[in-house]
C-alpha cells in the first residue's frame, strides 16, 4: 500500500491557481517574518514557532479543501490557520492577545482556532490533535456528510502512541482523515534519525493497511499533487492516508531556541530547496505569470500584513473583569 | 414506577437520550457486542447500529481524543472508561481538552461528552482497579463532576450530563451497579447537575458524602436514629460544581460537620470542603470539621486490609458520636 | 526483516529438556483449573484471567531463560509466574490474599511479584507492563549484563499507544528484550480482526526495522525454536524481538465473564490444538517418554498444586495494622 | 560560596549525584545533545555518555514506564519532563507504577525515580504549558512532591530526592530558572525532604507558600515590614509530606494562617493544608485560613489577564491585613 505517486502532467496548474498557490505561501512567509520583528520587539510573547520553509506543505494542502473542510494542527499554527483562509488580522491579534484575535485573545500562538474556518485549533502538546482530527474525520461520517479533516504534525509527533493508535481507528472505520506529516528532519535538537528507528515515516501506514507517500515538501506542486489524490480518496469514503513531506524549517524550532544543534552546511543545502521561488520559476517558466505580476503580489501581501499588525496594535485587550468567562459552555 | 437495577437506569438514560437526539453516541472498549462492561451498554448496538454504538481498541488516549473531535464537531459522545482508572491514560486529552479548550477557543467550541464508568473500591480488585480519579481530576477547570449513589440519581444525572455542554466526568461506583431502586418510568428524569440531595433531615449534624459511601451512611444511620441522633444527612451528588447552598443551610443549622469520602484522605475532595466550608461558615463552627476518608495507601488486594482502608458504618457511627457529644 | 523460522532439525529435544516442557506446561494447567475451583468456592476474588490453552507460550519462552533474567506480564500472570519458578504455594497463597503470597497479600492475581525470581510483575493496565519491560533491558544494557527481558502481553495490548513508543525505543537502543505478542484472537469481546487494521501483528516489526516472527502458539516446540532465536539475539546484545504465537484461551476472559460471544466452532476448533496432548503425542513418537511416566508427572504435579492450596489455606493473613506498611520505601 | 542560577544549581545537583552513583541516569527529550530545555542537564552527555544521559524520543508515558522498569532494576533514573504539563500523558505510569508499585509487590521492589522539569505559570505560555500538575498528582499515594523557589533549595533538594528510595515528583518553576543565588560550593549541599523553611520570624500571621510564590510574598513583606506587619513566611518547599511540625508550631504563635499557591484554587494543595491545619489546630485559630491562589480558570494567554489569574504581591498585603486587622 505504500505507493508511488503518478507522475506529474506537463502544465499541472493553471495561472489562477499558480497565482493562488503564490498568494497562499507568501503570505505564510511573509507573515511569519513579521511574527519574528513583533516578537523581538516585545509585541507577542510565549513561545512563537515559526513555519518559514514548510510553506508548500501548507498551502499544497488547504488550497485544494472546502471550506467546510476540518483542519487542525500543533503549535506551529500560524500558516496552517491562514491557509485555510483565517484572516492574517485575527491571527496577528491573537499573538498580540488582543480581544480581536482568533481565539480572542485567550489562546495565543499555540491554541489558535476559528470555528467560522472550521479551523479545529492549534495543540500545544505534542501528537494531541492527531486524535481530535480523526474524531473530527469520525464525526463527518456519523453525520452523513463528505467533510475531509486534514491534520498537520511533525516527524516527532510520529513517536508518540496517539500517532499509532489515531491511524489504527481511522484505517478500521474508514475515516476521511490525511495524516499530514511535516517531516523537518528535526524534534528541536533531536535529530530524526536519532529518534525514529525507521526514517521513512511513510513507510508506517503499512502497519495499518492504509495508503502511505512521501512528497517533495519543498515543492508544492508535488504535495498538491499527493494531496489531490488523498482528498478525493477521503471524499469519497475510501478512507484515511498518511502523506509524509521532506521539508525544513529555516528558523529555529521557536524564536527561543539558539538553533546550535543543525549543520550550517544541512540549513544551507535546503535554504536551496525554497519552495516559493521555486514555484516562482515554474510560473514564469510556463508563463503563467510575470516577476512584475508577482511583484504586485508581493507588494499587497506585504500591505495586508502591516495592515494586520496595525490592526492588531489599535485593538483592545480582552477586559480582565471577563477573566472567567467562556470556561464553563453556560458563559456566552 | 419500575424497578430497576443500577445498571439498568443508566442503560435507559443513555437510551432514551440516543432516541432524544440522534447527535448522541458511545463509544469505548467492549460497549457495543458485550454491551458495556457492567452492561450500561447492553444490546445499544443493536438498535442504533455500530458507528452510534462504537467498540473501540484499547487505547484510551486516542479514542478519549476522537470524542474531543467528535464533540468539537456536533456530536455529543459518552466514552465508557470500562474502569475509570483507565481514563489515567487520557488524563491530559479529558483536561486540556475536555477542561480548557472552550476557554482556550475564546469559546468558539464546545466539547459536549460524558466520561463514564466505574470507579470506587470494589470486591478485591486490587490497587490498580480500585483507584479513586474524582479527586485527581478535581483540581481541572472547566470540568464537572458527577457522582450517582441510587439508580435514581444514576439516570436523571445522566440524562443531564449528556445534555450538558460541558465535559462532565460520570463516576459510577462499581459495587452499586446491581443496587436495586423504584424509577418513575415513561417519564423523562432529569436531575440538575450542581444541586446535593437530603436524605434525612436533622439537626444536631451535617453528614456530606457521596457514591457508595451514601449507603453506609444510610446504614450508620440506622443505629445513630435509634440511638437518638438527628444527623442532617446529604447525598453530593455533583462533586464540580458543589451545592454550597444546601451545604450553607445545614451548616447553619447543625454548626458540625462530618465528610465521608471513599476518596483518599490526602489529596482528597474532602480537603476542599473542608477550606470552602471554613471560607464560608466559619464563625457557624462549633468543632473543627472532619474527615472521614480511604486511607492513603493503593488499595490492598486481602480483603480485611481493603475493608480497613475504606470508611465502613461503625466509622461512621464514632465519628458522628465524637463529634456530636 | 520479517523473518521465516528456520525448519525444525529432526529431534529439537532431548528427554530430560521435554520432560520439563511437560512438566511446565502441566503445572500451569493444573495450577489454573485449581483456580477456577477455589474462585468458586469463594476463596479468590476479584478479577481472575486464567491461561489454560496459552501454556506452549509461557513454556515455550522461560524454560530458555536463566534465573537473571526478567519476565514481565500482564493481568493473566499466574502461569507466566510459575514459569519464571515463582512456586505455586507463593502464588496461590497470594490469590488466597495471605501474608505468605508473593505479593504478601497485598497485590492480589493481577499484581504477582517476585523480586528473588525476577519476575518483574502482573500489570493490571493493559500495555502497562510493556514499557516496565523494555526499561528492565535497558537497565542491563547500562549495567552492562547480558541479562534479557521477556514481556509478554495480548493482541489487544498492540493497538495501545505503548506498544508503538516501547518497540520504537528499543529498537533505536538495541535493547535485549523480547516482545512476545500471545495472540488469543479476543480482547474480552472484542475480536481482533474489529480492533487491529493489519491483524498480522509480528508484521508491525517491520515499522520498527526488529526482527518479527510468527508462530504457533499451540505447539512448544514451535514457540521454543522461536525464543531461542530470539534470546540468544538479545544475549549477544543485537537488539529486540516482536515474537507473535497464535494462541487462544480455553476460558472466558476471566471468571467473571460469561463468554458468550466466541463461536462454538472456533472454540471447539482451538481446542483440537490444546498443546498439552500435540506435546505428549511428540515425546511418545520419539520414545522420550511413556504414558506411565507422564502419568507419573501428572500425580506429582496435582499433589504440588494440592499442597498449594493447603499451604494457602493455612497461611496468615497480613496483620491489618501493618496496613501502611510498604507504602514508602522507608518501611521494610 | 559561589553565585549560580537556579538552572545551574540543578546541573550541579545532578552532576555531583552522577558522578557519586553510577547508577544515576537522565532521560527525556532533549536531555541530551540540547542540553535540556532550560539547560538544567547541560553538555553532561560529553561527560557522562548517551546512555547515561537518554535522548529519548517524545513518548512520554513509555519513556516514564522505562525509568520504572530501570528502576526496580537498580538505576536510579531522572526524567526531565520538558514541561511538566506534558507528564499527564504518564500519569498511569507514575500513579500506578512510581507511587504504588512497592506496595502492591509487598515491598519487593523500589522505584527511585525522580520526575523533573518546570512547572507553574510562566509568561504568556498559553493554557497547556502553564499547568499545575502538584495538585492533580497530590492525592497519588507513595509519592513524594517537591517545589524549590531558589537555587540553594533547587540543589539541596534535587540531591535528596535523587538518593530518596520512593519516586519523587520534582516541580520546578518556569520563571525561576535564571534566578541567582549564593551557594555554598565544594560542598554537599543536601537538605532533607519533608522540612519546611522558615523565611521570616514574626508572630502576627503564618504565611505558608511555596515555589515562585515565595518571591511574591518577600515582596509583599517588604511593604508589610514597613507597615509594622510581621509575618511568620514558611516555604513550604516538600509539598508532600508537609512540615506539619513548622507549621503547627507557627500557627500556635499566630493564630493565623494564610495560604499563597500558584496552583488552582479548587482542587489544589492549599485546601488539604486548611484541613489539616483545623484537624491539628482548630483551637489555635483565631480566623479561618485563607487561601490565595490562582483561579480557577485555563490561564489565558493576554498579560494582563494572565497576571490577575495567579496571587500578585499586593494580594497578598491585601490578605494579611484582612487576616491581622
Ligand atoms: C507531549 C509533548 N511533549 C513534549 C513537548 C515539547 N515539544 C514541543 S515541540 C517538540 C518537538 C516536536 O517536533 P516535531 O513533531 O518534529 O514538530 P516540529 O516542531 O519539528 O514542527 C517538543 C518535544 C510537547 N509540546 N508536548
Ligand atoms: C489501559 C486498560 N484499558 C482497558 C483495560 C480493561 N481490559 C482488561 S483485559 C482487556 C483485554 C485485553 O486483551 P488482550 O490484550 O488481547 O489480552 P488477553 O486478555 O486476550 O490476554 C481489557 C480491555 C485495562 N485493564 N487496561
Ligand atoms: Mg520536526
Ligand atoms: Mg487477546
Amino acid at each position: 500500500m505504500v505507493q508511488e505517486m503518478p507522475a506529474p502532467t506537463k502544465l499541472e496548474v493553471n495561472r489562477t491557481e499558480g497565482l493562488e498557490l503564490y498568494y497562499d505561501m507568501v503570505l505564510g512567509r511573509t507573515f511569519e517574518d513579521m511574527c519574528a520583528q513583533m516578537y523581538y520587539k516585545g509585541r507577542m510573547f510565549g513561545f512563537v514557532h515559526l513555519y518559514n520553509g514548510q510553506e508548500a506543505v501548507s498551502t499544497g494542502l488547504s488550497t485544494l479543501l472546502r471550506a467546510d473542510d476540518y483542519v487542525s494542527s500543533t503549535y506551529r499554527d500560524h500558516v496552517h490557520a491562514l491557509s485555510k483562509k483565517v484572516p492574517p488580522r485575527a491571527v496577528m491579534a491573537e499573538l498580540f492577545g488582543k480581544v480581536t484575535g482568533c481565539s480572542k485573545g485567550r489562546g495565543g500562538s499555540m491554541h489558535l482556532f476559528s470555528a467560522e474556518h472550521n479551523f479545529l485549533g492549534g495543540y500545544a502538546f505534542v501528537a494531541e490533535g492527531i486524535p481530535v482530527a480523526t474524531g473530527a474525520a469520525f464525526s463527518a461520517k456519523y453525520r452523513g456528510t463528505d467533510q475531509v479533516s486534514v491534520n498537520f504534525f511533525g516527524d516527532g509527533a510520529t513517536n508518540n502512541g496517539a500517532f499509532f493508535e489515531s491511524l489504527n481507528m481511522a484505517a478500521l472505520w474508514n475515516l476521511p482523515v490525511i495524516y499530514v506529516v511535516e517531516n523537518n528532519l528535526w524534534s528541536i535538537g533531536m535529530a530524526h534519525a536519532r529518534a525514529s528507528s525507521v526514517t521513512d515515516i511513510y513507510k508506517k501506514a503499512l502497519a495499518f493497511d492504509i495508503p502511505g507517500y512521501q512528497v517533495d515538501g519543498m515543492d508544492v506542486l508535488a504535495v498538491r499533487r499527493a494531496a489531490k489524490t488523498a482528498i478525493e480518496r477521503a471524499r469519497r469514503g475510501e478512507g484515511p492516508t498518511l502523506l509524509e513531506c521532506k521539508t525544513y524549517r529555516f528558523r529555529g524550532h521557536s524564536l527561543a531556541d539558539p538553533d546550535e544543534l543543525r549543520d550550517p552546511a544541512e540549513k544551507e543545502f535546503w535554504r536551496k530547496q525554497d519552495p516559493i521561488p521555486k514555484l516562482i520559476r515554474y510560473l514564469i517558466e510556463n508563463e503563467l505569470a510575470t516577476q512584475a505580476e508577482l511583484k504586485t503580489i508581493d507588494d499587497e501581501i506585504q500591505e495586508r500584513v502591516e495592515d494586520a499588525v496595525r490592526f492588531a496594535e489599535d485593538s483592545p485587550e480582552p477586559p480582565v473583569d471577563e477573566i472567567y468567562r467562556f470556561v464553563h459552555a453556560e458563559d456566552e | 414506577m419500575a424497578v430497576k437495577f443500577y445498571f439498568e437506569a443508566l442503560r435507559d438514560a443513555i437510551y432514551e437520550e440516543m432516541v432524544r437526539d440522534p447527535m448522541v453516541m458511545v463509544m469505548g472498549e467492549d460497549v457495543g457486542h458485550y454491551g458495556g462492561s457492567y452492561k450500561a451498554t447492553k444490546d445499544l448496538f443493536k438498535e442504533f447500529g455500530e458507528l452510534r454504538v462504537l467498540d473501540t481498541p484499547i487505547a484510551e488516549n486516542s479514542f478519549a481524543g476522537m470524542a474531543v473531535g467528535a464533540a468539537m464537531t456536533g456530536l455529543r459522545p459518552i466514552i465508557e472508561g470500562m474502569n475509570m482508572g483507565f481514563l489515567l491514560l487520557a488524563f491530559s486529552q479529558i483536561a486540556n481538552n475536555g477542561g480548557m479548550l472552550r476557554y482556550t477557543s475564546g469559546g468558539q467550541f464546545t466539547v459536549p461528552m460524558v466520561v463514564r464508568g466505574p470507579g470506587g473500591v470494589g470486591k478485591q480488585l486490587g490497587a490498580e482497579h480500585s483507584q479513586r480519579l474524582e479527586a485527581y481530576f478535581y483540581g481541572v477547570p472547566g470540568l464537572k463532576i458527577v457522582a450517582p449513589a441510587t439508580p435514581t440519581d444514576a439516570k436523571g444525572l445522566l440524562k443531564a450530563a449528556i445534555r450538558d455542554d460541558n465535559t462532565v466526568l460520570f463516576f459510577e461506583h462499581v459495587l452499586l451497579y446491581n443496587l436495586k431502586d423504584e424509577i418513575p418510568d415513561n417519564e423523562d428524569v432529569v436531575i440538575p447537575l450542581g444541586k446535593a440531595n437530603k436524605l434525612h433531615e436533622g439537626d444536631d449534624i451535617t453528614i456530606l458524602t457521596y457514591s457508595r459511601q451514601v449507603h453506609h451512611c444510610l446504614q450508620a444511620l440506622k443505629t445513630l436514629k435509634a440511638e437518638g441522633y438527628q444527623p442532617d444527612l446529604i447525598d453530593l451528588r455533583t462533586l464540580k460544581p458543589l451545592d454550597m447552598e444546601m451545604i450553607g443551610e445545614s451548616v447553619r443549622k447543625t454548626h458540625r460537620v462530618l465528610i465521608v469520602e471513599e476518596d483518599y484522605k490526602t489529596g482528597g475532595i474532602g480537603g476542599e470542603i473542608v477550606a470552602l466550608i471554613d471560607e464560608y461558615f466559619f464563625d457557624e463552627l462549633d468543632a473543627p470539621v472532619m474527615r472521614l476518608a480511604s486511607k492513603d495507601i493503593p488499595t490492598p488486594y486481602n480483603g480485611k486490609m481493603e475493608a480497613a482502608t475504606i470508611p465502613q458504618p461503625a466509622d461512621i457511627i464514632q465519628a458522628v458520636k465524637s463529634l456530636v457529644d
